[in-house]
């Protein structure tokens, strides 16, 4: 490997006994700055984002809860998520303003969340999802920029972009997904050789350079000024730890395996075959994770206007929610409710595969972000001003879960402002018009 | 803008459904809303005799309860075409196996020849005419006083509050629409959407009235009713704030009606006359992307507006529509509107004809206009007139 | 027939007639935002360049310059997409009547249609076993051209060619069907916005200038003419202020900038600032303002 | 209470990283060992170290503006200065430290800022030559873009081993990239998380008019002026006079002071020193109940806290106006969004309006603006208590105690007791408690008189139904609302003390201990007519505020509360 150890342990010393001279209460963010995947072992466990989107909303009435914070309760549309309830957080109330654009159905919502913006003519994303400016952070380095999926058979489905007209495609087939991921050029992280990254061992170099002068800088500087310079070199000190995990070959990754090759399906959009191809894909999903092959994913459980038909059935998901009038009696769309209750137990299928890997001291879902959203509130009106939202795992302690968070009215820029920084993006504010924030959401911030 | 509305919108929506509504919902349509002004005092009007509102309401009405309706909704293509057939063919054909079929079938009546279909191109299908209201009760106004002579044969209905001859054709051809009523006779999607679509910010139309000199009796009063391009601010219930200002639209889609009318006992009514209004899509200025523009149009106009103690308004405006304006919507949607929406727009607009009752052609002898009402209520606002606004800083 | 005048009235199609929203759902919104890639009664936008078919050539009218025939007859643009009511092709619309006045600019023999008027649903419904069609994604495609190998409304060059009812016809900007106003003067423009904009005069705006520019700077169609913009739609200009500057806001340069092309940095005042042509540069306000610049500046022009 | 700075000679030169770096070879592979470059001499090239104050969010921003143009995104989260109590943000960054979060984030910004620098659209404007291969290190090149940028952002020129250093690094960051623009970009990133640059690094020469003792050097006071009087980082107009050593002659330093106040810029500096000032950082965390104000919405949080600055600027700049005035004037400006909360008519959909408030509506300068009424009040009521705290303690400097931590403020808080409807019957009754009464009795009779403006600043006629009695008192003067506060404000000379002591504390980064030096500058102050400029002018141009304390001050200003 590509480095000289020797060296690195001895500026280790010269540092290391430094570094006391500075005192406890820096030694705190230590642990803070990296999360709880890092203080475990030098050496970082890899933290993956990404999100897991549903069509066509939910019954806002049935849908959120009402008690903000930990143990919210859980109404009849939300009740399927209860056995992972303590590592679920839901996200209510929170707006999406158009100001200067209308509300396009079906294409308004999703964009506005992934992107901040509202979308006006163009097609496609009216700016980069935050999905690709996470996978510049955390993802440029894995085999894979990011895995797309999409389980109703249409490769157009998604949400994620630089902007403009174009998008990622959406892998549509198991069978597809898991030659792509095991198939030729799978290389067993446990085995492959490892190279670190040119541009890491450069910055690596400048800031040695300007660690070495640490002890000729102290010799000069009064005792006021001192503490400061410290804490500076302390600081930098942690910076380069970083950058050494980086440039070390990681830890071997326990739960990595190769899984059994998957049988073909029909691709269409009939809700069971959607269920099995998106329990498929999951599956194949968290063991690209666990095996480091990508660390950024996008999956679409069904569209915007979702096409999901029940098999024997030909009218769709879509066209109930528009033709099925409000049963007066219930105040909801018996027909169209039944595929909510089925993506609600997809989506908990997908947060339990990512719970039952063990990773370091805790699980593949503890090291991971997931961020699942519609596209709106309500669709028969096509509602935007409640976007159903939900996120699943901690990346790695950054996040609290377990939570209900009401937005109290506020864009839902919000949201994706706090992932990014919670995934290391520097970022400060984001989105544009009314969705431009740099207010990001304390309670779920670790 | 900090707003909890959305729950109770739907919550309300909900609720609006089954029995009464409340919150972000149409109100419950009491005679007290757009009746006679029960005996109260109203507050002194500015000493500059301006005033401006908001629209916060803006829908057709209905009159609740299943005896509008006793033979049901109007159905859509596929209940009709399901209707159309034969016991047995009827049985075979709704069986779960057979929704297949079926839906091909049904979904076959909206596609004439070469490409057409039944919303594009209403004019190119023969379809039956709508079931229409039964009841003698509806809101709206006297449009043509009993002895207008461009009118065409038609039946008046009495409001809920006793007032006669009241011209609603519109409510009549289309009042059993699923969109306006539901299977139980309560307001249907309309009195939601159309709600939502206000709070929504996309379109907000404003009221501005000058010369008002006693909220009681004033013989003249000058009534603008034109667009905004300002979002309203709303409470968390889904409110509109009074107090807010808004600009008449300076650029298209500009429509400023000017309106004269008179106070009489605490209610203002305006003179006969057109009244456009320009429907507008999303929030700002890049408007209505799509290249079509819904305008509102209602000849012969009238405003019937009541001054409430708290400084609102409530009443209505009614006026004769151009017969085939209702059916402008799914006609741009084309098929899609008649597959997806179900909307039999052929079946409409010949409902529509044959119950036009207004603007008759002197030539052919034909009416071209149906009469027509819209609920209004709005809440005092600052509204800057189009000559009004000074360059920002 | 009745023909429903979307120009004059008339929503999008999603919603009912009441403003309830009642979707189809995205392929037919995709056909909805197709047909608005640039609404109907917004100008036409700029050209893509400054080349268009033999015969055709650009005069100066009463309002702009207008494309016209070598005789000097305006070209008029029918917006197909005021008519989609007339029936699934709206490019076949003028016939009988409609010829007798309007004159179509049809396309050198021998030539190929190269787009047609998108359809939404516009068939029957799949015969049995075929699966329904998928509702199709936002950008579905990023290619020019449709499957269809015909061209892509939203990516279409400016001057392309269509079926028209009398054969292969021109149609600028996706949208507008080129026809001449029979018995129309030379230069004429007065059946502009003809039939609640069915009918068009077809405005030349030239092609947006390529700047070499600071990131900051835009340009902007004013009065026949480009002017240089600030990004943001307010105004530019030079001059010299003798008293109350306020209005004067320099334009901010890198101080550690270099220049760029015409543009150079100078650092003499309190703020970096930009020159164009060695002239110190400056921001007013916004464009559609009554004064978007002081009385003593002056406009720069690319 | 702070540790006396002891002075001890560091060599800039040190203190900007000359050594060697480690190279290492294009392949990626094993680095060699480092070759050092000669270390620079111990010797006080650059004069000495006498305070390093941490360079605030918005001095970063405007820097890396100015330096790199507007088009250049600063994308990060700033490590907060954290407020010493009674005191300013500005005395804080002379404390402040960086922490492992807060350098990150420094470090990240600093490499999202030069990647855009020399990415393809931008490094032709920052770069007059050209490598001879693009794909290795050019020394010649890389010294021609580096030296300028040095300069700027460490408010000084390079030193040669600094220079040689930084194009050291951009060689060894071209190595392993194969790129010289990517060199170029590691070498711009490091000079941005140098302390050189993330700190404002005073240093001091003898003061030959003062013998053993020190003044500010001449790029330290070009570094002071522009921080001061513009919030941004020294254009090349002051880096050529410190070069001159015309920032050490009076009469120039006295032109360019004079040119500086005078400046359009001045508006950047006057705008952060009353963020500052007035505690403005709070208005990130206000939040208010939306069923109890349903006119407090997004919109008008971001325009409380403008609406407060456009009235400052627009009455101590555009109109060069009397600062006491700034406490009974009724001109101000308006948004859309801010018409509901003042219920006034606003010509405009987008953007500010001037607008003047009639006599009538009581509101009185900047305490009568719904930001100060807002900002000191609770999530769902009104508080006397904050509102007269904040008069006390922001604009006449006069601390108030906290209360004891065992207070029972239950009488306070309950708003819905019919037998207490409005704030004043409460706070009576919370004040049986002489403890409690003390303090009270201070912060309440001020603050009452603004009592008819609810928790959002909006006006009420009632409380819970009850009259609202805005009587109130400041000192021996007693009024009635919101004009009569103004009026007390205005005649009571704390607040103009308290301002010059604030702009002392500004601008040297310290709390001013000196009773006399706040009397003489308020002298001038007033001499002037209480013109915001000249104060300023004042404190910048008066030598003793460019010499360095011998022992650092002791507590914050005091001034006596029965003036």
């Amino acid at each position: 490997m590509a480095y000289d150890l020797n060296r690195r342990t001895a500026l280790r010393g010269m540092l290391g006994g430094a570094a006391v001279t500075v005192g406890v209460p820096l030694l705190d963010c230590f642990l803070d700055v990296n999360g709880k995947a890092m203080a475990a072992t030098g050496n970082a466990m890899p933290i993956r984002f990404g999100t897991w989107f549903w069509g066509l909303g939910v019954n806002p009435t049935r849908w959120f809860p009402t008690k903000p914070g930990r143990n919210y309760d859980l109404p009849p549309e939300l009740a399927p998520i209860a056995p992972l309830q303590n590592k679920i957080s839901v996200f209510g109330n929170f707006n999406v303003p158009l100001d200067g654009a209308p509300n396009l159905p079906h294409v308004s919502g999703g964009a506005a969340v992934r992107t901040g913006r509202a979308l006006t003519a163009e097609r496609g994303l009216p700016g980069e999802s935050f999905d690709v400016t996470i996978g510049d952070r955390i993802g440029s380095r894995s085999r894979f920029a990011s895995l797309d999926l999409s389980a109703t058979g249409d490769p157009r489905n998604s949400l994620s972009g630089r902007g403009g007209g174009n998008l990622n495609p959406s892998e549509i087939s198991a069978a597809n997904l898991y030659s792509r991921i095991f198939g030729t050029g799978f290389k067993d992280p446990n085995s492959a050789s490892f190279t670190p990254d040119p541009q890491v061992i450069a910055r690596r170099s400048v800031l040695s350079g300007v660690t070495e002068q640490r002890q000729s800088l102290e010799r000069a500087v009064g005792a006021g000024d001192k503490a400061k310079l410290d804490q500076y070199f302390t600081s930098l000190r942690q910076l380069e730890n970083q950058l050494d995990a980086e440039l070390t070959k990681p830890e071997p990754l326990q739960a990595c395996m190769v899984p059994r090759k998957v049988p073909g399906l029909p691709v269409n959009a009939e809700i069971e075959n959607v269920m099995m191809s998106h329990e498929l894909m999951t599956d194949l999903l968290v063991m690209a994770l666990a095996c480091d092959q990508t660390r950024v994913f996008n999956m679409m459980f069904n569209n915007g206007a979702s096409s999901l038909t029940r098999i024997g059935s030909t009218i769709t998901h879509h066209q109930l929610t528009h033709e099925e009038v409000l049963d007066p009696k219930l105040g909801y769309q018996p027909e169209a409710t039944y595929f909510l209750t089925k993506i609600m137990e997809a989506w908990l299928y997908f947060v339990t595969a990512l719970d039952k890997v063990k990773e370091g001291d805790g699980t593949l879902l503890d090291n991971t972000l997931v961020f699942a959203h519609s596209e709106t509130a309500f669709a028969k009106f096509h509602t935007i001003d409640c976007m159903p939202m939900m996120m699943a795992g901690t990346a790695g302690g950054k996040i609290k879960s377990g939570l209900y968070v009401d937005g109290a009215g506020s864009p839902v820029s919000r949201v994706g402002l706090t992932m990014m920084q919670a995934m290391g993006v520097p970022m400060d504010r984001w989105g544009a018009k009314s969705m431009e924030t740099n207010k990001t959401i304390g309670e779920i911030m670790a | 803008m900090i707003s909890q509305r959305m729950p109770k919108l739907l919550a309300a929506g909900a609720i609006a459904l089954g029995a009464g509504s409340m919150g972000a919902a149409p109100q419950p349509f009491t005679p007290q809303a757009i009746g006679d002004a029960p005996a109260r005092s109203l507050p002194a009007p500015p000493a500059d005799g301006v005033m401006g509102f908001v629209v916060s309401d803006f829908v057709q009405p209905i009159v609740e309860g299943k005896d509008a309706c006793p033979d049901g909704p109007v159905p859509k293509l596929r209940e009709a075409y399901i209707a159309s057939l034969p016991a047995a063919e009827r049985e075979r054909l709704t069986r779960k196996e057979n929704e297949a079929e079926l839906l091909r079938a049904w979904q076959m009546t909206a596609f004439g020849k070469n490409g057409t279909n039944i919303c594009s191109q209403p004019e190119m299908f023969d379809r039956p005419t709508f079931r229409t209201v039964q009841s003698k009760v509806a809101w709206g106004l006297d449009l043509d006083e009993g002895n207008a002579t461009d009118t065409c044969a038609h039946d008046t209905f009495t409001t809920p509050n006793g007032q006669t001859g009241i011209d609603n054709q519109e409510y009549r051809a289309l009042g059993c629409k699923l969109e306006w009523r539901t299977k139980d006779g309560v307001g249907g999607d309309n009195q939601i959407g159309m709600k939502q679509f206000h709070n929504s910010g996309e379109w907000t139309q404003v009221i501005l009235l000058r010369g008002v000199d006693s909220l009681e009796n004033d013989p003249s009063v000058e009534v603008v009713y034109a667009n905004t391009p300002d979002r309203p601010m709303i409470d968390a219930k889904g409110n509109y704030l009074p107090g807010i200002t808004y600009s008449i639209s300076t650029k298209p889609p500009r429509e400023r009606n000017v309106l004269k009318g008179r106070i009489v006992g605490g209610v203002l009514m305006t003179d006969p006359g057109d009244i456009k209004l320009t429907q507008t899509w999303g929030q700002g200025g890049a408007r209505d992307i799509r290249g079509n523009r819904a305008r509102w149009d209602y000849r012969k106009a009238r405003l019937r507006l009541e001054f409430q103690p708290d400084g609102s308004l409530k009443g209505m405006m009614a006026g004769y529509r151009p017969v085939a304006d209702p059916i402008i919507s799914p006609a741009l949607g084309g098929a899609g509107s008649a597959l997806v929406a179900g909307i039999d727009c052929a079946g409409e607009l010949a409902t529509l004809r044959k119950y036009a009752d207004g603007l008759k052609d002197p030539k052919t002898g034909k009416c071209n206009g149906i009469s027509a009402t819209q609920r209004i209520s709005a809440v005092p606002a600052y509204i800057n007139d189009i000559n009004q606004r000074r360059a920002s800083r | 027939m009745l023909v429903i005048k979307p120009g004059n009235s008339g929503t999008p199609w999603e919603t009912d007639v009441n403003g309830t929203r009642l979707a189809v759902g995205l392929a037919i919104l995709g056909f909805a935002q197709a047909v608005s890639a640039q609404p109907a009664d917004l100008p036409i936008a700029p050209a893509r360049t400054d080349q268009f078919p033999n015969g055709f050539k650009v005069i100066r009218a009463k309002d702009g310059q207008v494309y016209a025939t070598k005789d000097g007859h305006t070209l008029y643009g029918m917006d197909m997409r005021t008519l989609i009511a007339f029936g699934p092709d709206p490019a076949l619309y003028c016939r009988d009547e409609c010829t007798k006045v309007w004159e179509p600019m049809l396309a050198p023999p021998g030539s190929k249609p190269n787009i047609a008027f998108p359809r939404g649903f516009g068939s029957p419904p799949p015969p049995a076993g075929q699966a329904p069609r998928p509702a199709a994604a936002p950008a579905a495609s990023n290619s020019d051209l449709n499957p269809d190998g015909l061209y892509n409304t939203q990516r279409a060059p400016d001057w392309t060619l269509i079926q028209g009812a009398s054969g292969p016809q021109w149609v600028y900007k996706s949208w507008h069907l080129v026809f001449t106003r029979k018995g129309d003067k030379p230069g004429s423009t007065a059946h502009d916005g003809a039939d609640n904009l069915t009918w068009n005069t077809l405005k030349f705006v030239p092609p947006v200038p390529k700047l070499t520019a600071p990131q900051s700077v835009a340009a902007a169609y004013r009065d026949g003419a480009y002017i240089l913009t600030h990004k943001d739609g307010r105004a530019l200009f030079t001059g010299i202020c003798r008293k109350d500057c306020t209005d004067w806001s320099p334009l901010t340069a890198p101080a550690a900038g270099r220049g760029l092309g015409e543009w150079t940095v100078s650092r003499s005042g309190d703020t970096p600032q930009w020159l164009y042509r060695g002239k110190p540069v400056y921001v007013g306000a916004a464009l559609d303002t009554p004064a978007p610049i002081p009385a003593n500046g002056k406009v720069l022009r690319p | 209470m702070r540790r006396p700075k002891t002075l001890l000679a560091l060599s800039l030169a040190a203190s900007a990283f000359a050594f060697g770096v480690w190279t290492v070879s294009a392949d990626a592979g094993a680095p060699q060992k480092p070759t050092p470059l000669a270390t620079a001499p111990l010797t006080a090239a650059n004069g000495q170290i006498v305070a390093m104050r941490r360079l605030s969010e918005s001095q970063y921003r405007s820097a890396i503006t100015d330096i790199f143009g507007p088009d250049i995104t600063v994308a990060g989260r700033f490590e907060p200065v954290v407020r010493p109590v009674g005191e300013l943000i500005a005395s804080g960054s002379s404390d402040a430290a960086i922490s492992p979060a807060g350098l990150e984030q420094f470090d990240a910004m600093a490499r999202v800022i030069a990647a855009q620098t020399f990415n393809e659209a931008h490094r032709s404007q920052f770069s007059d030559c050209t490598p001879a291969d693009a794909s290795a290190a050019d020394v010649a090149c890389a010294s021609r873009i580096l030296a300028p940028l040095g300069r700027y952002l460490f408010r000084r020129p390079l030193t040669t081993e600094e220079q040689a250093f930084y194009v050291k690094l951009a060689g060894s960051g071209a190595g392993p990239t194969k790129s010289f623009y990517k060199g170029i970009e590691l070498a711009l990133a490091a000079m941005l998380t140098s302390p050189n640059f993330l700190y404002i690094i005073e240093t001091a020469e003898p003061d030959p008019a003062n013998p053993g003792e020190l003044r500010l050097d001449n790029y330290s006071r070009a570094t002071r002026l522009a921080m001061t009087l513009w919030n941004t980082t020294p254009n090349d107009m002051l880096l050529d006079a410190a070069a001159a050593g015309s920032l050490t002659d009076q009469a120039k330093l006295e032109s360019i002071a004079n040119r500086m106040t005078q400046s359009p810029r001045m508006e950047a500096g006057v705008r952060a020193f009353f963020a500052d000032m007035l505690k403005f950082e709070k208005f990130d965390e206000m939040a208010k109940d939306p069923v109890i104000y349903p006119y407090f919405n997004q919109d008008v949080l971001k325009a409380l806290p403008e609406q407060m600055l456009r009235t400052i600027s627009d009455h101590l700049l555009t109109r060069n106006g009397d600062y006491r005035d700034l406490f009974t004037t009724r001109r101000t400006f308006m948004t859309r969004a801010l018409g509901g909360i003042y219920q006034v008519r606003v010509p405009v959909s987008d953007g500010w309006v001037p607008y003047e408030f009639s006599p009538a509506d009581d509101r009185a300068g900047l305490l009568g603006q719904a930001g100060f009424l807002a900002l000191y009040s609770h999530s769902g009521r009104s508080s006397p208590t904050l509102r007269g705290r904040a008069i006390r303690e922001l604009m006449m400097c006069q601390p108030v105690p906290n209360p004891p931590g065992n207070v029972n403020f239950t009488a306070v808080q309950d708003t819905e007791n019919k037998a207490m409807p409005t704030a004043r019957i409460r706070l009576s009754a919370h004040n049986s408690d002489p403890v409690c009464a003390a303090c009270h009795k201070i912060t309440d009779p001020p603050g009452l008189s603004l009592e008819k403006f609810d928790g959002i600043g909006k006006y009420r006629a009632a409380e819970n139904g009850a009259q609202i009695d805005i009587n109130g008192a400041l000192g021996s003067a007693k009024f009635s609302g919101g004009a009569g506060l103004g009026q007390a404000m205005n005649a009571s000379g704390a607040t103009t003390q308290c301002v010059a002591s604030r702009a002392l504390e500004y601008t040297t980064g310290r709390v001013v201990s000196d009773e006399a030096l706040v009397q003489s500058t308020e002298k001038a102050f007033a001499a002037k007519g209480y013109g915001i400029r000249s104060l300023f002018f004042q404190v910048m141009t008066s030598p003793q505020n460019w010499r360095v304390p011998k022992s650092a001050p002791v507590g914050a200003t005091r001034v006596s509360l029965n003036r």
